[in-house]
């Protein structure tokens, strides 16, 4: 980490309005150019509960939500039992004294006690407390004044001069009261001279549609994937993409299955539950060849589970969607940048090869937020559709000759948009010729049946080898090698600085990012001169390592797995990591302290 | 009335002028193949139909979709020549829903069975119906599963004998006409195949109708329905023209769709031209111009925009 | 095989009657205590198209249809074309030469023309040609005509003397026609003394479960599941058992998992897309911990496929059904008879330890075949409900201290029936506490959350345990061991007998019924014992193959996958065996020779 | 009313007579934890009134289930004394058809949002109301989902803003009152959370009543419809016995169930009692108790008979 590496937590109730402290703080972290990651952990509730915000901010890229907290904001008594035990020398912790008891802290620890009955005697509800510890914060981190005021002031623009000045007042109140009360932290926050922006996974994963050019985006909301359709709505007019909330995750894929076979890229996300009702559709998008793409945002199950928690449980469940052998791409980002990336690339594959795509995140990333630097954020992606007939012009009529399923050693036949002239044909879940005749009817055919699975099968090794192999990041030799799928990326590679800074043990990281499918003979190259291999999960059974195993025999050394609905701290692998490598045990399942 | 339908087909790049545009007639919509239903099912009958019916209107192959779910029935696509998907049992609504937003400027009939619509479907059914979806949903409904060699269906009646009731069916059908009128659909009518003329015409006003279209035939499963067959309908169907009947009033409509007995009324229902289609309503499309044709990728004005929002 | 090995294919369209004199030869080889296996190769139509009935029978076992025909009766020209290049020598075919002309035949092969002008000149009606072919064969196999006489007596006897004296005299001039003209087989086929009876994959399931206590069932239909349903629906009255044909498949495990909650148990079928419709229920059913069992009948994918033809394509699609982790038993009968037992065995299981159980069957188990001993039909099976409040009378209150998911040892917590005094509980498909209060509201708890989970995965250990491990069965010693799971048993033991007789090849066979838990360390250990192992499946993509990895981390030396639609024939194992051992391949696909 | 009630309910042995039962009251029905509803939720209205009707009922909390999907409206049966099944989203009626006929002396109480059983659970509420199953179902509709933070419902108005609809919806509700009297259900009435006393009436008729029992409930919900507030159906609602109306009258209950502006019905649209529910007409139940309670297994005899069908 920089210089800076800052982490404030703030908590209460839901509907406590932690959102709004948070989202100033973060927009005043990116404004100065640093860097930021947030992560939020709340319940299945509208009100009441206990909402956790970790906010964590850095003048370098900030990996994950770190291992400590610098500034607490408690906001109800519940906030301040559970987290000021966890508070370390040097961290402050700032609270309506009026409200809520601090119990034992921690030597080193600062208790910023403040009065909002004596610094706002006179303004009504609840939401004046987190104005106060807001501004103190911002004094003692070396924030100026004025920045706050200028926010506050577009926040209540709209209610008028007096709401205005009322609240800038107790801003006011609360920083000098900060200033002159509590010790400040030995460094101002510094202003990079550059800004930066923050977005969430789902927002990312949309606008990554957008620049792939969705024009037709459908869902049934279902946390934590419902992010991506609010963009979406928000965004549909002046993007003119079709937004459509349906009935049901069935409606959803079969919908975008429609307007994709129509010549729109499509797409749609959901979480496990709607996408265990998906998966019949996904298997007759590959056998219409269709390319259509749906995201899975996991979250911890099974069943219903707990809607508002992270997990990595769905890996198997999406290998396995719908009955029989089909071709598909399944991809898991590893980053909220990323998120924004791979979309417009994984359409590209899936039109090219008209199979359905599956992007695979999960809640940390989803809802994650990170800062991103605007000159990473690039629309004009390259576009391939692949080869389709009918999106000029100039096409001429074939009159009935035209095979929509040619068997082609690329197991891709050019495919015709509904609506070209001299192309009619028929597209089928049922078995098909070339023709798109059903072979299952009448006079089924053994042959035919075994080359037309064969072409669809072959698009397969056409992707792979389009795919990008993955890299071993970090040093080249290394007494242990961590390997994990998808999000926890950031975390493993924050766990390696500490293992090296603190414990001196030389770790590197392999994240696979694309799983189906996979580059087998590059991850048993990398791994095969790997000292010990310990793979790092978010799930009970060690999905990705059976599936690693599947396809390359490789069984691990170690496994370090979190199954609580949290996601990992660094110091949870740090720890798993010492105890795999002094050989107390193969498999090391980290208690989160936090209780959230 | 062509007119009507030759305007609203708008083939990309130009539109042609009705005078460059060949009348087509039924043997320009056959299709690949020829159909594998048992000799004498209802179904050839709806194909007919169907065919007659696109013709009339004077829309050409490339102009018309039809998706169907599985089933006996839903092989129908398989059957004629226009562009064609033969979807998953039971989502053929929801399929045709994307399509027909994607590319409005095709004409999307969705053809299926009593079983793949009202049983596995319904969800969509129900929904398609509300959204009123500019569709025409053609069910040949033979009140039993057909192509799984005969087990009861919801429109089966009670007492039906069949392979999954074999001492009867103990559950009572649904009634597809009052649930669709209840439901939204803005055009709901019921056809028999023993009456060619009559549902050509039905077909063809579902196609001119700007919502979406129901038109629930009754086409008999000569193989495993011994109950409901060509002489069991022959015998009572009547239309609603000869009845006497007004579309437009609901309380009419829900009269006669309650009628089941020695006379059974087939016609127009319920039609009702004061609501929007859902593709009218979706301000996204009123641009012009079909989604599918639209280029892709975002201006650098909205490029710029949608940055913006993050900083 | 025994001393007797006769193949008769029956072919024709659809609607032609072949059901008829197929079911009349069954029950006559039955009667006489001749063993039998008989597939049907049909099309998804009602009327036309191609037929293909196979009768095997034969003094000892039959494993599989066989790799050769003794008889073949087409009934119509397109049967004739396709088959009688694939007769040799010893067999006969047998025509209604009014019709159908042979084309050339292979040396030996005996034609046999009829003419039914001739024969039946004032019978209307095609079938009169099937009951000539069937005398006609019977004579030839040295069946007296009394046997004949009396099944066709009593097959129309309901149409009264005159029709019954119509189909006799015309049964005895084929009969006696083919005696004066055609050559007979060089035996006369055996009465044993013994009676069998015959059934079908899907009886034996619908019977397991009646066997097993099943007292609801639930299916939409189907195909090739259907017949599960059938059974149920006619032997519902007689048996006390609900059927219920549901709106879809989403309804029907849901139906299933309400049925078993309220204490029954219950029982439904489908096939893969129906299957991927109630994956989510699945893990519902385990989040709730109702023990439910679900058959999913295979066939070949994806989407709609093939829907009259086998594969084993659906085993990741079962393995993955449903987000996150879930306790599960997963098991493929491997013969028609292993259908009826395991029924009752897997739902004391899944009542032991209150986790769905999944039956992975067939198209070619569940619509193929079998003789039956019906001394192997026990309905008397051992019932074990596991740990049930509220089966019987005497139930002390606890008046609200009842923890349904109280943490225990085994993962297991007594579970007591709605209607219970005393005992009033929720059950949830949210992450619930020991006492069934929701632990992902309001205030979510990583630890509660952990240990619920592992509480549920626990159930695993415990169901291994109990779980026979599978056995190598043939030559302790052999140059190969063919694996496989499920319906293939049969094929490989026939291929195995074919390989030591015709080539002298020794090789032996693990078949693994109990897929999920895998009793991993017992496969190793056979396994690592082997000289050779190829694995056998029917299926693209060695879907078994590479789960065996994930799970063992063996790699097998070679694969033999047919994934045409038809089961695989003994040769095309013994053929990918030689290859495989000759270095020639990896992994060997047969061309099915009979264009079915 | 009681005594018929508690003829009904047989518990399982003997059947308790009426002296010997305890009479409850609603404290008795309070469930493990509180609610977790925000504040002024309209769901602490329908639990309230089915505790009361459960009570009014004589009914003993074993003997009671209630049967959820997901959603804040479906985390009801975790607050109320009784057996309980919290399902997956949209399936409670699936799950409790089968607990129904599993268990027919059991009274089950399915309950839910508009966005479980109108949206995902569409296909199920068509299903079970044509089988006329012996259910009280109770939606306590916002017209809103509200768990998932405010997307719009298939009961949301035309042109309502929500986060996934920020411009405000273009689809046409459903009305679930028509529909539930078109799909076959014996039993249609709509409360409103604001009249505790008339909806604890409404209810404790729909667990009386033999057969399905639909009762839609205006639960306004106070965080993110605010449109539909409590005060828009306070100032509208009016009972339907004030209004004058015959539920007997299929005609009367369609009219008033179309009645929606500055009047708002509410009370018991429609109730026939000439269909027999479910249980009722299927022969395996005829012969007495519960399925869930007759010994497993089959006799000798019959055993032998099945095996003699394979010989
Ligand atoms: C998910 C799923 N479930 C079940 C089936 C099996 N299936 C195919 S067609 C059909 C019903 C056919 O009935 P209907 O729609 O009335 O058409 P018909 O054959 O009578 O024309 C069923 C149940 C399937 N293909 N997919
Ligand atoms: C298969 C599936 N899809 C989506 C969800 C997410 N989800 C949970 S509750 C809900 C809707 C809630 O709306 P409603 O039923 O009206 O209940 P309310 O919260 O308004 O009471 C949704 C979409 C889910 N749990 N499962
Ligand atoms: S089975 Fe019935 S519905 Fe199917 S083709 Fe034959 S007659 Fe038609
Ligand atoms: S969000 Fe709405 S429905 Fe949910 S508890 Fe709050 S007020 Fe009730
Ligand atoms: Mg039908
Ligand atoms: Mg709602």
């Amino acid at each position: 980490m920089g210089k800076i590496d800052l982490a404030i937590g703030i908590g209460g109730a839901a509907g406590q309005g932690i959102a709004t402290p948070g989202d100033i703080l973060a927009r005043i972290f990116v404004r100065r150019g640093l860097h930021l990651s947030a992560y939020n952990a709340y319940q299945s509730i509208i009100r009441g509960g206990h909402i956790f915000l970790t906010l964590r901010t850095s003048d370098e890229p900030v990996l994950s939500m770190g291992d400590k907290l610098d500034v607490l904001l408690p906001l109800n008594q519940d906030t301040m039992d559970r987290h000021l035990r966890l508070m370390g020398a040097g961290s402050l912790v700032l609270y309506n004294s009026d409200k809520i008891k601090p119990g034992a802290a921690a030597a080193g620890v600062q208790l910023c006690p403040f009065s909002v009955k004596e610094l706002a005697l006179n303004i009504k509800g609840d939401l004046v407390q987190n104005t106060i510890a807001l501004a103190a914060v911002l004094r003692l981190i070396g924030v100026e004044f004025k920045i706050l005021e200028e926010i506050l002031t577009l926040q209540f623009g709209r209610k008028g001069e007096a709401v205005i000045a009322e609240n800038v007042g107790v801003a006011r109140a609360g920083y000098d009261y900060a200033g002159a009360h509590f010790k400040p932290f030995p460094f101002s926050l510094p202003d990079t001279g550059k800004k930066l922006g923050f977005f969430e996974g789902n927002q990312a994963l949309a606008m990554g549609g957008a620049a792939a050019g969705v024009r037709f985006y459908c869902a049934y909301p279902m946390s934590p994937s419902s992010g991506v359709l609010h963009w979406m709505a928000r965004h549909a007019r002046q993007l003119g993409i079709m937004v459509r909330q349906v009935e049901d995750e069935i409606g959803v894929i079969n919908m975008a299955i429609g307007a994709a076979h129509a010549g729109c890229r499509a797409m749609c996300a959901t979480s496990g539950g709607g996408f265990a009702l998906m998966s019949e559709g996904l298997g007759s998008a590959a056998m219409m060849e269709i390319p259509v793409v749906c995201i899975d945002v996991q979250r911890a199950g099974p069943a219903t589970g707990v809607p508002t928690k992270t997990e990595q449980g769905d890996l198997w469940q999406v290998m396995g969607a719908g009955q029989g052998d089909y071709p598909r791409i399944i991809v898991a980002p590893t980053t909220i940048l990323d998120c924004f990336k791979i979309v417009p690339q994984l359409f590209n594959l899936v039109d090219k090869f008209q199979c359905p795509g599956i992007i695979i995140s999960d809640l940390l990333l989803s809802e994650g937020r990170s800062s991103v630097d605007p000159a990473e954020l690039d629309f004009h992606v390259p576009i391939d559709r692949g080869e389709v007939i009918g999106l000029d012009g100039d096409i001429a009529p074939v009159n009935g000759g035209y095979q929509r399923y040619k068997i082609t050693e690329s197991g891709v036949s050019p495919r015709a948009l509904p609506g070209t002239p001299g192309y009619v044909h028929v597209v089928a879940t049922d078995e098909h010729d070339e023709d798109g005749v059903l072979i299952s009817d009448e006079f089924t055919d053994p042959h035919k049946r075994q080359a037309a699975h064969e072409k669809r099968m072959r698009k397969m090794e056409g992707i792979l080898a389009l795919l990008e192999p993955p890299k071993l990041f970090g040093a080249g030799q290394a007494e242990v090698t961590l390997v994990g799928w998808g999000s926890t990326e950031g975390v493993i590679r924050e766990a390696i600085e500490k293992l090296a800074e603190e414990e001196g043990i030389i770790a590197n990281n392999l994240e696979i990012k694309w799983l189906v499918p996979l580059h087998a003979d590059a991850i048993t190259s990398i791994l095969s001169k790997s000292k010990k291999v310990i793979i790092v999960e978010n799930n009970y059974s060690g999905q990705f390592a059976r599936y690693l195993r599947s396809e390359t025999g490789i069984v691990a050394d170690g496994h370090i797995r979190k199954y609580d609905g949290e996601p990992f701290m660094p110091h949870h692998i740090v720890d798993g990591v010492k105890k795999i490598l002094a050989g107390e045990t193969e498999k090391y399942v980290p208690v989160h302290e936090i209780m959230v | 009335m062509n007119a009507m339908v030759e305007t609203d087909i708008r083939v990309r790049g130009a539109v042609e002028t009705r005078s460059e545009r060949p009348k087509l007639s039924v043997k320009d919509f056959k299709g690949r193949v020829d159909p594998d239903w048992c000799p004498g099912c209802g179904d050839f009958g709806v194909l007919a139909a169907l065919k007659q019916a696109i013709a009339d209107l004077g829309l050409h192959p490339h102009e018309v979709m039809t998706i169907s779910g599985i089933g006996c029935s839903s092989n129908l696509p398989g059957y004629i020549n226009a562009y064609g998907m033969h979807t998953l049992h039971g989502r053929a609504l929801a399929v045709a829903t994307g399509a027909q937003l994607a590319n409005h400027e095709l004409k999307i009939i969705a053809t299926g069975g009593d079983g793949d619509g009202f049983g596995i479907g319904g969800n969509h059914f129900l929904h398609t119906m509300r959204r009123n979806v500019d569709l025409t949903y053609i069910v040949m409904d033979n009140q039993i599963y057909g192509l799984t060699t005969g087990q009861v269906s919801p429109t089966s009646i009670k007492g039906m004998q069949t392979k999954s009731t074999p001492f009867g069916s103990v559950e009572n059908p649904i009634n597809p006409i009052p649930l669709a009128i209840a439901a939204g659909a803005t055009y709901v009518a019921r056809g028999f195949t023993g009456q060619q003329k009559h549902l050509v015409e039905l077909i063809k006003g579902g196609i001119q109708h700007k919502g979406f279209a129901l038109i629930d035939v009754f086409s008999p499963c000569v193989t495993y329905n011994h109950e409901n067959s060509h002489e069991f309908f022959k015998q009572r169907t009547q239309k609603l023209e000869d009845i006497g009947h007004d579309p437009t009033s609901f309380q009419a409509a829900m009269e006669k769709a309650y009628m089941w007995g020695d006379v059974i009324p087939i016609g127009l229902f319920w039609k009702r031209s004061d609501l929007p289609a859902l593709d009218e309503l979706e301000p996204v499309l009123a641009e012009g111009g079909s989604l599918a044709h639209r280029p892709l990728g975002v201006s650098p004005q909205a490029a710029k925009a949608l940055i913006s929002e993050l900083m």
